[in-house]
């Protein structure tokens, strides 16, 4: 096991009381000025400082960064990273190079910053040959200044509110969501250094389930036929694949005995070991004991990812939204910053899938330490502290970008599953298949094999 | 006055509220939205009790899976569910 | 749910052009279907009554603009008919030819219209990527990507460049590899059409000397057409190296009399089904009446009947593979 | 005696002589015969028993100045030949009897036929305007028709001319 690079509260707690120490200098200026000004001493702002440097508040600030510094990480980081490794891995698959800007290609930028000597040169080579990474920021940029349109005939408290609803239920999923052993928001740290968090897994399940009301919502309230049908489909569609999700795990819980994601995460650092009952047991060193490798859970693991693909709608089943056939489908009616919610946040829904089969299914954040360099602790000045030459969070978000990519992988190269076919394999494969795993979970279980 | 009061009395409010809203409201979507935010303050209530899977599977199954299910039962067999502009012939 | 009517058109992404399936649907199931077209009809046979034969072929490109020379050549076939006018040997091989590349590329357009259908966008630029060698050859031979105006009545506009056959030869070497892999990304549903390859049965031009097998499948679904068109293209690389290695030399063209006294007409295989031209001459030097029968005209007569009992999903699935250009199906 | 022949001697032998306008061969495998209005569903309904002609490639309307005339091209299969059947129509009572009944393909060519031309195909199920707006009042295709373009087309043939 690896040590994390971000101690999460560690860091808020520091820079909150940073940022509320500035605040108390300008409070004691005052307070000096006030004095000087004849006020009685022990002066008017002396509670108030004390207040603003008091441990309740700087907690409360401290919550407050740490749940921005997340959401910040996972939203403007990993979405934008995500969107780009998308466009530029189907346009490999499509025979083309994708997105190309660079900040060469930009006419004012050349003849601004790129007149700058030493520092502007990147901007001064007159070229069409970036990488393109900017684009998702400016295609964000330009969903910005777009008008938001309310169709007319559109019941406009609930057709605002769904994005609301929307947003709230993806982002509460990265609430629940650990990246390492220190960058967490959920969860509380034992005296012996351990993370727990017991109900983690069930929260984010609990996150997942929200969206096929708001995608509900968001179709009937734009008054469209379209966006009505998609939004059916898209609750029929996340509802049946809800069950197979839940019951995948749950064959993963009987087996692994926990919910706490920490918990799993550490059962699957430990090298791969087979309990054979009467037999002993097998340990294959080499190898993680991530539950892929369990020859019962492999099943469960599979159809945790087909329906993790259904639940943030990508193609092989993105029906609710088949452009060919209902324009956009639920999303139709929305536009400007509206349309970038509903449509970015079904990229974070995916990178959150992502995470959760990583710590479910691939060792979570567990990978090799090669070396470690000692730094001192921001938070705790003077405690030196390893940090990992490759951290935690290096391993955890190689493994979402390497799961993503096999969703871009398999959604460019097949066509889409039509809705009563989606909803077949749904109800009459992945069902079974899950109750298949759980059966055969708790056999082993009982049985003490693997 | 506890925090952890005011709280109660905040989800408490809220939830009837919302359940008067959830029999009140003329439309079908409507109604399903408050049951679902009276479903969600309980699972709130749930959690001030420190009935944290409760309240959990409270969200997964009934915020989650309820509503829609009753407005699928309903969708699919009333006669009419959205307003259909007016005809132009 | 309730029953109701959804416009699939004038502007959606099902219906690649200027025309409006109405579909009436219970839940996702379709109830009934109802084609409204004449969005983009231009008068096509009253404009060509007003215009010499000759300068109509310039018109009967602009049917269809992925498929122009099968259109043309259809109609120089009708007005020969009239005529009694013998195409010289060479003129009727290179007619095949540029009549094969032609129906290639449109079905490679097809393909690629039909990919994002599916959802599979991915085949929209593989297939385009193909189209684009078909072109360059079409451009070789015609000098024209698009419109190419290449069928004259009494041959063709102008002879094939020397080394022709040593390019054709090269992509469709290149493309008979590359079809395999376009074969392996597509799968889909159901329906039914008769295929009947006019080419055998009515031969015309070069091709009765022409030693091919008509692409059939009996199903008659989407899938069905989808297989036929693939084969088409396979027998259409098999045809253009047969013409070209059999190849006459000789005059490409016979000048044809200004003036037609009597009626004609010619049927072809287009690349989407049978086309029809039928031409009267009254004397002058400008058609009396012309009559054109556009394939998807009378396939898309018959969406209700493929429609009904389908899922709104098919809809796109099965309108996708008529291959509906609205340019020649509104006239 | 090929197919042709076989065609025309069962024409002549179920109807008559007489009741055709003429009757000839056009070319290899292609019938053409000219008829009256009232003979065309008896006719159609014949050749479509008799010799299996399968399919109704088109249906095209011509206007004769004196009379219409609504051109069938019908195809067998089966036999590989083809029939045009050209039915006349007088010009001030453009009436002919519908043959969806015997090809359902008929529907939209008739509708066309009725739409830029302006004969009423009797016992059609839905004879309205396919190509052109429903109000639209003329039927372009006839000759009384005015055609812009030729007026444009003459004068620019006389300006080039001299």
């Amino acid at each position: 096991m690896t040590g994390a690079l971000i101690d999460l509260f560690g860091w808020s707690y520091a820079l909150a009381s940073f940022l509320l120490w500035i605040g108390a200098q300008l409070l004691g200026l005052g307070n000096w000025i006030s004095l000087q000004l004849g006020a009685p001493s022990p002066g008017p702002l002396e509670g108030m400082i004390g207040f603003v440097t008091g441990a309740p508040l700087t907690s409360l600030v401290a919550i407050i960064l740490a749940i921005n510094i997340l959401l910040l990480w996972a939203t403007a980081f990993h979405l934008l990273i995500v969107m780009w490794i998308e466009r530029k891995m189907y346009s490999r698959l499509q025979d083309r190079r994708g997105i190309m800007l660079g900040l060469g290609s930009s006419e004012i930028l050349r003849n601004t910053l790129g007149r700058i000597p030493l520092i502007g040169r990147p901007f001064r080579k007159a070229s069409h040959l970036g990488t393109g990474f900017l684009q998702t920021v400016a295609d964000g940029v330009k969903l910005f200044q777009k008008e938001v349109i309310t169709p007319a005939s559109a019941d406009k408290w609930m057709f605002h509110a769904a994005p609301v609803m929307i947003a709230a239920s993806t982002l509460f999923l990265f609430i629940a969501i650990p990246w390492s052993d220190g960058f967490w928001i959920m969860g509380s740290r034992l005296p012996n250094g351990d993370v727990v968090n017991p109900w983690g897994v069930l929260v984010i399940l609990g996150a997942f389930s929200v969206a096929p009301l708001s995608i509900l919502i968001a179709g009937w309230a734009s008054n469209n036929k379209y966006t009505l049908l998609g939004g059916m489909r898209a609750a029929a569609q996340l509802m049946s694949y809800e069950i197979p999700m839940v019951l995948s795990i749950i064959a993963l819980v009987v087996f692994a005995g926990t919910l706490d994601p920490f918990q799993l995460v550490r059962q699957q650092s430990a090298p791969l070991t087979f309990g054979l009952g009467p037999f002993g047991t097998v340990q294959i060193p080499w190898l993680p004991n991530w539950y892929i490798f369990n020859p019962i859970l492999w099943i469960a693991f599979v159809v945790f990812f087909i329906t993790v693909i259904a639940e943030a709608e990508r193609i092989p089943f993105d029906i609710p939204e088949a452009e060919a056939e209902l324009v956009e489908g639920w999303t139709t009616e929305y536009s400007g910053m509206r349309f970038g919610i509903v449509f970015g946040f079904k990229w974070l829904r995916a990178i959150a899938g992502a995470a959760l089969i990583a710590i479910l299914f691939l060792g979570g954040w567990s990978g090799p330490v090669f070396a470690q360099v000692w730094i001192p602790n921001i938070a705790s000045p003077g405690n030196l502290w390893p940090i990992p030459i490759l951290p935690q969070e290096f391993w955890f978000t190689l493994k979402i970008y390497a799961i993503f990519v096999v969703f871009v992988w398999i959604g460019w190269s097949v066509p889409r599953v039509r809705i009563d076919q989606i909803l077949n394999i749904g109800w009459k494969r992945l069902l079974p298949l899950s109750l298949l795993a759980i059966l055969l979970a708790t056999l082993a279980r009982g049985m003490g094999w693997f | 006055m506890d925090l952890e009061v005011v709280a109660f009395l905040i989800l408490s409010g809220l939830e009837v509220g919302a359940a008067v809203m959830t029999v009140t409201a003329k439309k079908l979507v409507h109604n399903v939205f408050w049951l679902a935010v009276t479903l969600i303050t309980i699972a709130g209530i749930y959690l001030l009790f420190l009935a944290e899977f409760v309240a959990w599977i409270q969200i997964i199954v009934y915020a989650g899976a309820v509503p829609v299910l009753f407005l699928f039962g309903i969708m699919l067999t009333r006669r009419k569910i959205m307003e259909e502009p007016h005809e132009s012939q | 749910m309730a029953e109701m009517w959804i416009n699939m058109g004038p502007q959606h992404p099902m219906t690649h052009g200027l025309w409006n399936l109405r579909i009436k649907v219970d839940g996702e199931t379709i109830v009934d279907a109802e084609p409204e077209i004449g969005y983009l009809h231009r008068g096509y046979e009253k404009i060509m009554e007003v215009r010499e034969f000759q300068k109509n072929v310039v018109l009967t490109d602009r049917l269809c603009y992925v498929s122009s020379i099968t259109w043309s050549h259809c109609y120089c076939l009708a007005c020969e008919a009239a005529m009694d006018l013998d195409v010289p040997e060479r003129g009727k091989y290179l007619r095949v030819v540029s009549n094969e590349l032609q129906r290639i590329a449109s079905h490679l357009m097809w393909l690629a219209a039909y990919g994002p259908d599916l959802g599979l966008l991915t085949a929209l630029l593989w297939a385009l990527r193909e189209r684009e060698l078909f072109l360059d050859l079409l451009q070789l031979i015609t000098g024209a990507r698009m419109n190419q105006n290449y069928p004259r009545i009494g041959g063709v506009r102008n002879d094939a460049p020397g080394d022709f056959e040593k390019y054709c030869a090269k992509v469709i070497g290149h493309f008979r590899k590359k079809l395999g892999e376009h074969e392996k990304v597509f799968e889909q549903s159901k329906l039914f059409q008769v295929r009947i390859d006019l080419r055998k049965l009515d031969p015309y031009d070069a091709y009765p000397e022409m030693d091919f097998q008509p692409a059939v499948e009996q199903e008659g679904d989407s899938y069905a057409r989808y297989k036929v068109r693939v084969e088409e293209m396979k027998t259409s690389c098999d045809i253009i190296l047969q013409a070209l290695h059999k190849m006459p030399t000789g005059p490409y063209r016979v000048k044809p009399p200004r003036r037609i006294e009597g009626e004609g007409f010619r049927r072809t295989e287009d690349s989407r089904g049978e086309a029809l031209f039928y031409v009267i001459g009254d004397g002058d030097d400008r058609p009396y009446r012309v009559k054109i029968r556009s394939p998807v005209f009378s396939n898309i007569a018959a969406a209700p009947l493929m429609m009904r009992g389908n899922k709104v999903a098919d809809v796109v699935a099965i309108m996708g593979s008529i291959d509906v250009c609205v340019g020649e199906m509104d006239k | 005696m090929g197919i042709e022949g076989e065609v025309l001697a069962g024409l002549k032998d179920r109807f008559g002589e007489p009741s055709f306008r003429s009757l000839a061969i056009v070319r290899d495998r292609v019938v053409k015969i000219v008829i009256d209005r009232k003979d065309l569903v008896a006719v159609c309904t014949f050749l479509k028993s008799k010799f299996d002609m399968a399919h109704l490639s088109s249906i095209a309307a011509v206007d004769w100045r004196d009379h219409f005339e609504s051109v069938y091209h019908l195809t067998s299969w089966s036999r590989n030949f083809m029939v045009q059947i050209n039915a006349w129509i007088p010009h001030d009572d453009p009436h002919i009897d519908s043959v969806v009944p015997l090809w359902n393909g008929a529907n939209v060519h008739e509708r066309e036929a009725y739409d830029l031309m302006g004969i009423i195909y009797d016992g059609h199920p839905n004879l309205t305007r396919i190509l052109l707006p429903k109000d639209f009042e003329f039927f372009p295709l006839r000759k009384d028709f005015p055609q812009e373009v030729d007026r444009q087309y003459v004068s620019r043939r006389k300006i080039g001319g001299g």
